[in-house]
């Protein structure tokens, strides 16, 4: 019958059945997705599971073994992004619930709420399909075929509100994916080109500094910049997070640009870390630093929520770059599973503020940070899941992000690499100037605070983000457990080239 | 799980739970979150006493809580401690019963409550760290938890208190994480521990030390206003009077200044850092804050701003005494103050509180002949600032005696000549305040009474200021007696002396 | 050789297609830049199985190929359909605010 | 028999402690409005305690109490008798003076809660056997006395009170100072062990501010004339009887004298002290309110103990005979003023004494101060030429010019307080003065009296009565005299309008309120300093500003154009190829 | 005789190459966006050949039917539906260039000239490092030639590019299947089918040609998808030419698209997707592997699994030529007038 390791298959399987079902059957596409979410989040625990029983698994699909069939991988980074994506994944789904049930009660324009969520869900459930496909595909052209799915899905998610500004930015972002895209396409012709395999196991074997890989590595690389939208780069993002409905946006900034990252991730440390000179890394620190700057000063100079929360991205994932050289001279593991383990907590406390804003958004009409006081007379607990995320952004104890932040000031500073250090103190600064911006507006509540009524559902929108804020807020409490799963999972060659 | 660390997680629990409970009140649930509040808090205090007992009697309590390989979480209660504990849990149950009283009638209180057990349980946290990782959680989730109080009123000054106070607190708070984990990297993870790190890092290291020792000072300074760094305090006054008293008594100045003590004893090492040769600089960086301090408030017509500026003075005279860690009966001075200065600054917060919420007076200009109308009050406020000058046989005489003596038999003249002056300035700006309302003539109306029946104010913002008062006469008086606290530093000092 | 050539040209298509989807302000041009740059890499893909003996041609490159052809469509689909969309809103503009001009001309 | 010795201990401690604690407990109930009215009408009472102690409590009696106050300790040793009954005695006149007075007063209860403080603080600081007891109720004496001066709340006695607490308050750091460095070896010494041996000039010199001031030292005595005048004279009373004493007493306890030669010390205090005996004389002839008139007379006197002082420091033998000295100067003094004041009470409430009588009655008191033959002061006086002639070479010739000066001098004064005594206007002359007479009576008793009675002046008064020593008090006095009833009939007098200026007060005020100014003007340009760096960090409207509309904002949408991202992908991707075509090649 | 064929075929792939880099710097360079289309259709027939001369047979087809014979009057359609309402209301306006018809794309770019230069200059290197790249890259290529060889007996179909399609790499091909629904889903998404597709006049000789055509088309599209297993065609090719029937009824008024009920069309888009998905559950099931097939019946599971997908496939690419959702299907309010939206999502 069915065997044990075919669990590998339902994160991909589920979500892409309930994709097709709640297109095929709309009415019930909210419970289709939630359901198929939630046996996602089985089957990550499942596969979590497995993975400390029996350690690394493989599983070759269709039973055709590498090179010449495609393999599903499942190890340390690959299941710690499944089940951030599997956790968030249902939160997103609860609070969509809520979201659309809001809108479609207070019609703005007749029946457009009731077409986005309709396409909503089977948007969603492919972004998820290709999420959980990109962690868990060994192949690099499956790999490609997943980021097209991801890409083409968030730009259809985030055109979904259908105002202009939010079609110039789908379109933006669908050219931008395409062009990160096509840049790792080429780059897996490359590897092809050297190598004659396409599964990243063999090539991890095989790879070592030859032209191929030089020239593969070069284009996917900054390809896959542009679609997490580092530093310089980074100019599509705000406007499509900023516009999109806010699971969307929640989506968009939580999980998507994770996606990219973690392939970026999985290149630079698990594939090709051989292959690749110090300088290098210090290039990929460089662009951190920068998006960390400069993502916070923009962060800083934004009237509106979402723009904020949206360049606050910009800044967070440029502490995901910057430990990139730390992790490389940094001497020790932990580093390495830092990048992960802050990119999780980041993915689950940018969900939450996005959540927080959609809600603040509903409920106010607007999201104008200097109009927002008084809101937590009505909404306390957004508001208290926006200061908790917050916490996260800033770097504070007990929070994913200060683990993160410690890891990697403890590499830069023991191995007198003193600059990363000031920049990652710097952005902590900028970030808590900026996520007070919002939270002094957000804590305060003046005698003159219009009255706002709440919608009855609005318990489906406040909680998942606080569960998500709370999540990320006591994630360093449960940091051994992900970071076991980090540890157990990191190929020994690997441990290796990063001590030595 | 053995009943110690049964006895840790309680006492960090009893109220933080009524805390997250508070936040889910609704607001009209007054009795309810009283109660809560009370039972919380007497609870806790209940059992930091338990506590106190069994650390008496040689138990020890250790928790601990691996987040990562070199970073756990490591709970500890030492004879410091529960000092610390005991103060902060007492004063709470003190400030709760104020605030109730404060608040009586405002909106937000479920908020503000919340946030007020958080505070406390994260003060008790602080108390309770074990080494500079939980220290530092605890530190900056205090900054986290202190804002929202700060910002409670809502007004435009209220929030530009609260920038300023996070401006300076995550400042100092960045800097405290720097060289947090420099230390990490050049010492490895350590426990607080009497002996500090290994004394072969100095031969390597001296330079990096000392560098990080200024970083850390620097860090936890701003909390505990030393004086470059002590702009948010004043600032901060325009919270609600409970919260000042927390600020200044129980939970962020003492946070800081608790943070020196740990730095300068239990990270560095007595040995260490005379060897180091840093005590001279915390000396001259409290003395320069005690002097500028008194200073500072002689100029102060608000009366919550001289409080403040006397805190900033006040506070330094803990550091005064950890920077001669050397010497006995200095370190005695030192901590005792600790528990000192937090009874008496309370008691004159308690009062400022009264006169602002019962007449509408924030000027000491204000002030003349108030002593009439509300006799109990100013009779409080004169307990207190008389231990603030360190007439006896009040408690701040006893701190500042012992500092004294520290000073003497390290043949510190500084010290004395420092602490001479602070108190001439003390007695400069607290004992016009006494005379002026006391024997002042009142002048007109009072610009906002209000009247509360039978006692002179509200019972509950009476007592609390009472309380404290007698304590701060009685804690003097007995000062040599088994179980006071200057006999609890002693028992403290022991440690560090051995 | 001959998949010297074709993968030069390939790559050079790429190029091509970059370029334009870059520089090009106009939304269609920019899609068909990056068709163009499909191509290319397709091109360059194909070319590396190529060989003279039919029989041991690599099939693999083909069917990524064919695969790549169904997806570029796809997104060439989406983002025709975007960029009409957004065209047409700002069509739509356009005519407004010439003739809300036209009106006030007329008025004045 | 561990039982009654138990008892013994438990009622020694019990005793000793209502000394200090009877006043307390009765201030206690003066501020509780049940019990107020009956606390007052015990008042006098409250003195009881204290003349008990001094009849039954055996000598040699140590009462620890080692969880007071940082290890307490009382005795009542035989100086501490001789003070703790003198006081006792000052504190029931003025007590009884009180009781009678402010009987109807409405703020009653606060003087008397103030007046009932300063006792127990009195008496507590002559009981106090280790130094911090002393302290604690040194300065409870001290401060509660603010009360006493400050009762009447004009302009006049807040002006005295803040005078008088600025002196005190001096004082009080002073003193503490002195203590800490009398601690010097770590552990808080005993009062009858205080170490000879690290003894400094410094110390010297704090405890003479810190004792100084209550007994009108001279740079510190301003607040003397002003609180005396000032006070209801009761409360005066016991200033001027009780709280001086504390002062000297203050030198006893902590100078080591007879255990310590301080020459330079000596010295000091000997200048100090003529310098103030003469100021005072100078002082109050132009005084024309009694109040002001005694108090320069307590200046005065009390300059010459601390010439006495002075002399004891010189010689170890001269220490031992000052200490004697001191404390019968001391009670001689004390029980004068106290009759003085007394005096000037009934005169002021109006009491109905014949003219000769009153006469009388007032230069007793008067002539004994100025060292007349029979009186205390004559054998007191002879007693310190003694002492003159163990300081030896040029300070045996300094005494022997100076103190007839001084007697002169005194005579001349108080014969000047005597009639303005009897010029008094009587402010408020109905009132039922008998009670004031009768205290006023026993008082001239007493004066009279005590050196008759009192055994430790037995010695002194014999060695007075012989001719030599007779004729030698009674020339100055003679002198003076006529000196003073040839001023008196020439009619002239003082001009007035110099007082405040002879007071210190122009240089006080102006020396600390310049001080102040400058303090002020320093910390303003500090903090000035620092505030202009915090809002120049803190210009947020101009940094947002900036970031807003300048700089980011305007590189944000160069950055957002296709062609500079184009740009940024070229040269990121260039880079990484060529570094790494670096490391294929080396 | 085989050095003359390749002097002879060297000169034709010069030949080719030249020309494909002629037609795509026109394409890309033209004022005329229309003209661009037109040699983008040439360039797409172009590359048919090149992949013929690649020896990719099915690439060409793929390429004939999707590359250039679908994509081509996807812009075309595209370039009509942006330029037809102004044209419609700005009828006096002859001279308006069909490119460009708003001016923001034009302004930029003349103010990004200097830069374009350096970027441009960046472009030649980068193109430059590329081609040093291919150049030093060790030969001979490796590639996956004789696995696939070797295992084609057991992938049920004889044609190696199908075997690998749908068997060795069917992982890859389920999720390029559902990228395509998912072009469909987001362009049904985004907006409604927006005009007529029909031509305003369509003739009667044009509607029996399509009458005619039809089935003729539809048999090609069977053909192919059956003829994938054993030599050149497949799915995709089917599928194409089976959209190409839709378009035809599409234009042709036969079929008014925009009028159908949604619920068919989502049927038949999905059916091919839930097809695979079935069978790839199936092979969980039975077979132990997801997308496993039992190699007796892999070749009849491979038709089942093309036929599905082709019908799939010709329905989405139709929908693409269609440009958006059936009109009666989720009715909103028309964009009559694009006001700033003042609704809740804020501008």
């Amino acid at each position: 019958m069915v065997s044990a390791e075919s669990w590998i298959a339902v994160p991909v399987v589920v979500p892409l059945a309930a994709a097709l079902l709640s297109f095929l059957v709309r009415r019930g596409s909210l419970f289709i997705s939630l359901a198929a979410a939630i046996i996602n989040v089985l089957a990550a625990a499942i596969l979590v599971n497995q993975f400390f029983v029996s350690g690394p698994a493989q599983y070759a699909v269709g039973g055709w073994d590498p090179p010449l069939g495609i393999s599903l991988r499942t190890d340390g980074p690959a299941l710690i992004m499944l089940v951030l994506t599997g956790l968030t994944g249902v939160a997103i789904s609860l609070y969509a619930w809520g979201y659309f049930s809001f809108r479609i009660d207070q019609p703005a324009r007749a029946g457009r709420p009731e077409k986005q969520e309709r396409f909503f869900w089977p948007l969603w459930m492919l972004q998820l399909t290709g999420l959980n496909g990109l962690f868990l595909s060994g192949d690099i052209f499956n790999i490609y075929v997943t980021l097209e799915l991801i890409g083409v899905s968030a730009a259809g998610l985030a055109a979904l509100s259908g105002k202009s500004a939010s079609i110039t930015a789908a379109l933006r972002y669908l050219l931008v994916s395409l062009l990160g895209s096509m840049s790792y396409l080429l780059g897996v012709v490359f590897l092809y080109k050297t190598y004659g395999v396409l599964d990243l196991g063999l090539l991890q074997k095989m790879a070592g500094p030859t032209p191929g890989v030089i020239a593969a590595l070069a284009v996917m690389s900054v390809g896959l910049l542009l679609k997490t939208a580092i530093f310089p780069m980074h100019f599509w993002l705000p406007p499509a997070h900023a516009n999109a409905l806010a699971p969307v946006s929640a989506i968009l900034s939580g999980l998507v640009v994770k996606g990219s990252f973690f392939l970026l991730f999985r290149l630079w440390f698990d594939i090709f870390s051989p292959a690749l000179p110090h300088t290098a890394f210090s290039l990929m620190g460089a662009l951190g630093a920068g998006a960390i700057l400069w993502g916070g000063i923009q962060a800083l100079r934004q009237q509106r929520l979402k723009l904020l929360i949206a360049y606050s991205t910009i800044s967070q994932l440029g502490y995901l770059l910057i430990a990139f050289p730390l992790a490389f001279t940094g001497g020790n593991s932990q580093t390495w599973s830092a990048v992960l383990f802050m990119a999780s907590g980041h993915a689950c406390a940018k969900i939450a503020m996005f959540m927080s804003a959609g809600t603040i958004m509903l409920h106010l009409g607007h999201d104008r940070i200097r109009e927002l006081a008084g809101i937590r007379a009505y909404l306390p607990v957004t508001a208290f899941a926006y200061a908790a995320a917050g916490v996260n952004l800033m770097g504070l104890p007990p929070s994913g992000g200060f683990i993160g932040k410690w890891m990697m000031l403890i590499a830069s500073l023991s191995t007198h690499q003193w600059l990363w250090a000031l920049v990652l103190l710097a952005g902590s600064f900028l970030a808590v100037a900026y996520v007070f911006r919002v939270v002094e507006q957000l804590f305060v509540i003046p005698p003159d605070a219009p009255f706002i009524e709440r919608h009855p559902r609005a318990g489906l929108l406040e909680w998942p983000a606080l569960i998500l804020a709370l999540i990320s807020l006591l994630m360093g409490l449960i940091a051994p457990y992900p970071l076991r799963l980090l540890d157990t999972g990191m190929a020994p060659q690997v441990v290796q080239v990063i001590g030595g | 799980m053995s009943w110690e660390n049964a006895l840790i997680v309680a006492i960090l629990m009893s109220s933080f739970l009524p805390g997250i409970i508070i936040f889910m009140l609704p607001e009209k649930s007054t009795g309810l979150r009283t109660s809560l509040n009370l039972f919380g808090a007497l609870l806790k205090m209940t059992l930091v006493v338990i506590m106190d007992l069994a650390i008496y009697y040689g138990r020890v309590f250790h928790m601990r809580l691996e987040l990562m390989e070199g970073v756990e979480l490591f709970l500890n209660a030492d004879p410091l401690s529960a000092m610390f504990a005991t103060l902060s849990s007492v004063l709470w149950l003190l400030t709760t019963i104020y605030a109730v009283g404060y608040l009586e009638g405002s909106p937000n209180r479920s908020h503000f409550f919340g946030y007020f057990s958080l505070c406390v349980t994260v003060t008790i946290g602080i108390a309770m760290a074990g080494n500079l990782i939980t220290f530092l959680l605890f530190y900056e989730m205090l900054t986290l938890a202190t804002y929202p109080l700060i910002i409670h009123r809502g007004t435009d000054e209220a929030l530009a208190a609260g920038r300023s106070y996070l401006f300076y607190a995550f400042g100092g708070g960045g800097v405290f994480l720097f060289a947090v984990i420099w230390l990490h990297t050049l010492a490895g993870p350590a426990d607080f521990t009497s002996a500090g790190f290994t004394p072969q890092l100095i031969d390597n290291d001296a330079p990096v030390l000392r560098f990080i020792f200024l970083l850390m000072i620097a860090g936890v300074g701003v909390k505990a206003a030393l004086v470059p760094l002590h702009g948010w305090l004043p600032r901060a006054m325009v919270a609600p009077a409970p919260v000042s008293a927390l600020l200044h008594a129980v939970a962020v100045v003492k946070a800081g200044a608790f943070g020196i003590t740990r730095i300068v004893l239990d990270v560095y090492g007595i040995k260490n850092i005379i060897q180091l040769g840093l005590l001279p600089w915390l000396m001259t960086l409290s003395s320069i804050t005690i002097i500028w301090g008194s200073l500072r408030a002689l100029q102060q017509d608000g009366l919550k701003q001289r409080l403040a500026y006397s805190t900033v003075s006040q506070i330094s005279y803990i550091a005064l005494g950890i920077s001669l860690a050397d010497h006995r009966l200095a370190l005695i001075g030192g901590l005792v103050h600790l528990v000192h200065q937090g009874l008496m600054k309370i008691t004159l917060f308690f009062c400022a509180g009264n006169l602002a919420e019962t007449l509408g007076i924030h000027k000491i200009s204000e002030m003349a002949g108030v002593g009439r109308r509300l006799p109990l009050t100013m009779a409080a406020f004169t307990i207190g600032a008389m231990g603030m000058i360190g007439i006896p046989p009040t408690i701040g005489f006893v701190s500042k005696w012992y500092l004294c003596l520290g000073g003497i038999t390290a043949h510190n003249w500084w010290v004395i000549v420092v602490l001479v002056i602070s108190s001439l300035l003390n007695g400069a700006y607290f004992l016009p305040i006494i005379i002026t309302a006391w024997f002042g003539k009142q002048q007109g109306s009072w610009p906002r009474e209000k009247n509360f029946g039978r006692f002179e104010t509200h019972w509950m913002l009476l007592a609390p200021p009472l309380v404290t008062a007698l304590a701060v006469i009685v804690a003097g008086i007995i000062a040599n007696a088994q179980f006071s606290p200057l006999a609890w530093v002693e028992f403290v000092v022991q440690e560090y002396t051995r | 050789m001959t998949n010297m050539l074709y993968s030069f040209t390939g790559l050079i298509l790429f190029v091509f297609g970059l370029f334009a989807l870059i520089s090009c302000p106009h939304p269609l041009r920019k899609i068909l830049g990056g068709n163009v740059m499909s191509t290319g890499i397709f091109l360059f893909l194909v070319a590396t199985s190529y060989r003279t003996d039919t029989a041991s041609i690599d099939p693999v490159p083909q069917a990524m190929v064919l695969t790549g052809i169904v997806v570029s469509v796809s997104i060439t689909a989406v983002a025709l359909v975007l960029a009409t969309r957004l065209q047409q809103s700002a069509n739509r503009a356009m005519n407004r605010r010439e003739k809300k001009n036209e009106g006030g001309a007329a008025e004045g | 028999m561990v039982f009654p010795a138990f008892q013994n201990v438990i009622m020694h401690t019990l005793g000793l402690s209502l000394v200090a604690g009877a006043p307390l407990l009765l201030m206690a109930g003066c501020c509780l409005r049940p019990l107020r009215e009956a606390s007052f009408r015990l008042l006098p009472l409250s003195v009881l305690p204290a003349l008990l102690a001094v009849l039954f409590i055996p000598p040699g009696v140590e009462v620890e109490v080692g969880w007071f106050f940082m290890g307490g300790a009382m005795e009542l040793d035989a100086m501490g008798r001789i003070f703790l009954t003198l006081t006792a005695c000052v504190w029931l006149f003025a007590a009884l003076s009180v009781h009678e007075k402010f009987r109807q007063d409405p703020h009653r209860f606060r003087f008397a809660g103030f007046f009932l403080a300063s006792m127990s603080g009195n008496f507590g600081l002559i009981l106090a056997r280790d130094v911090l007891g002393f302290y604690l109720f040194f300065a409870l004496m001290s401060f509660s006395a603010y009360g006493l001066i400050n009762h009447n709340r004009t302009e006049m006695t807040r002006k005295a009170g803040r005078v008088y607490l600025v002196l005190v308050f001096l004082s009080e750091l002073a003193m503490f100072t002195a203590l800490v460095f009398l601690s010097a070896r770590g552990e808080t010494p005993s009062i009858s062990a205080i170490p000879a041996a690290d003894f400094s000039p410094l110390l010297l010199f704090l405890l003479f501010i810190a004792f100084g001031v209550k007994i009108g030292a001279l740079p510190l005595q301003s607040w003397m004339a002003l609180s005396y005048q000032q006070a209801p004279i009761p409360a005066a009373t016991a200033l001027a009887g009780a709280m001086v004493n504390a002062g000297i007493l203050g030198w006893l306890r902590f100078i080591p004298l007879g255990h310590i030669v301080l020459p330079g010390g000596g010295i000091f205090f000997i200048v100090m002290g003529s310098l103030a005996a003469i100021y005072g004389v100078i002082f109050g002839l132009y005084q024309d309110k009694p109040g002001r008139a005694l108090a320069s007379s307590s200046i005065s006197q009390m300059g010459l103990v601390t010439v006495i002082a002075g002399y004891g420091l010189l010689s170890d033998e001269a220490g031992q005979a000052a200490l004697t000295l001191m404390a019968l100067f001391a009670m001689h003094h004390s029980l004068a003023k106290t009759s003085l004041f007394l005096g000037y009470d009934m005169i002021d409430r109006g009491g109905r004494v014949s003219g000769i009588f009153l006469l009388a009655g007032l230069l007793l008191p008067c002539l004994s101060l100025a060292g007349f033959p029979l009186t205390s002061g004559a054998m007191v006086k002879g007693a310190l030429k003694e002492l003159v002639a163990m300081g030896g070479g040029s300070w045996y010739l300094f005494g022997k010019v100076f103190l007839p000066i001084s007697s002169m001098g005194t005579t001349v004064l108080m014969l000047h307080c005597a009639r303005l005594l009897r010029q008094h206007n009587r402010s408020n002359g109905e009132g039922n003065t008998t009670v004031a007479a009768r205290l006023w009576i026993a008082s001239i008793a007493l004066v009279a009296a005590t050196p008759w009675l009192w055994p430790p002046l037995h010695n002194l008064g014999r060695h007075s009565l012989q001719w030599q020593a007779l004729a030698q008090s009674l020339w100055p006095v003679a002198l003076g005299t006529v000196l003073a009833l040839v001023w008196f009939a020439t009619g002239s007098r003082l001009p007035a309008r110099n007082r405040d200026v002879a007071d210190f007060d122009y240089l006080a005020r102006s020396l600390s309120g310049g001080f102040m100014q400058i303090l002020v003007a320093v910390t303003d340009f500090f903090a000035g300093l620092r505030h202009a760096m915090e809002s120049w960090l803190s210009r947020q409207e101009n940094l947002r500003d900036f970031i807003r509309t300048r700089g980011p904002g305007k590189w944000e949408k160069v950055l957002g154009r296709w062609s500079v991202v184009y740009l940024f992908y070229l040269l990121i991707c260039i880079f990484l190829f060529i570094i790494m075509y670096g490391t294929l090649y080396s | 005789m085989d050095s003359a064929m390749t002097i002879i075929l060297t000169g034709f792939d010069l030949l080719l190459s030249a020309t494909l880099l002629w037609l795509a710097w026109q394409l890309l360079r033209s004022t005329d966006i229309f003209k661009a289309i037109i040699f983008f259709i040439c360039f797409g027939l172009l590359m048919a050949i090149a992949w013929v001369r690649m020896h990719a047979p099915d690439v060409a087809l793929a390429e004939a039917a999707i590359g250039a014979g679908l994509t081509g009057p996807l812009f075309l359609a595209a370039l009509r539906k942006m330029e037809r309402k102004q044209k419609k209301e700005r009828r006096f306006d002859p001279e308006e260039k069909r490119d460009n018809p708003d001016k923001r794309w034009q302004v930029r770019s003349r103010e990004a000239s200097p830069l374009m230069w350096i970027v441009a200059a960046l472009t030649l290197c980068f193109a430059g490092l590329l081609i040093r790249t291919v150049w030093i890259i060790p030969r001979p290529l490796p590639g996956l030639a004789q696995q696939t060889a070797a295992h084609l007996g057991a992938s049920g179909v004889d044609n190696a590019v199908t075997a690998v399609l749908l068997n060795f790499r069917g992982y890859d091909t389920m999720l390029e299947v559902m990228v395509l629904l998912l072009g469909a889903i987001t362009i049904w998404s985004i907006t409604h089918a927006p005009f007529p597709p029909r031509l305003p006049d369509t003739s009667p000789v044009q509607k029996s040609a399509v009458r005619l055509l039809l089935p003729l088309i539809c048999l090609t599209g069977g053909y192919l998808v059956w003829q994938g297993a054993y030599q050149t065609g497949g799915a995709f090719q089917g599928g194409a030419v089976l959209s190409a029937a839709l378009v035809l009824l599409l234009i042709s008024d036969f079929l008014w698209l925009p009028d159908m009920h949604s619920l068919p069309l989502r049927m038949g888009m999905v059916l091919g997707p839930l097809v695979f998905l079935s069978m790839a559950v199936l092979g969980i099931i039975t077979e132990n592997a997801l997308l496993r097939f039992p190699p007796e019946q892999a070749g009849a599971f491979l038709l089942f699994l093309e036929a599905a997908c082709a019908i799939s496939i010709g329905l989405s690419l139709a929908a693409f030529f269609a440009g958006g959702r059936p009109a009666s299907d989720l009715r909103e309010k028309p964009y009559q007038t694009d006001q700033p939206d003042t609704e809740k999502e804020g501008s």
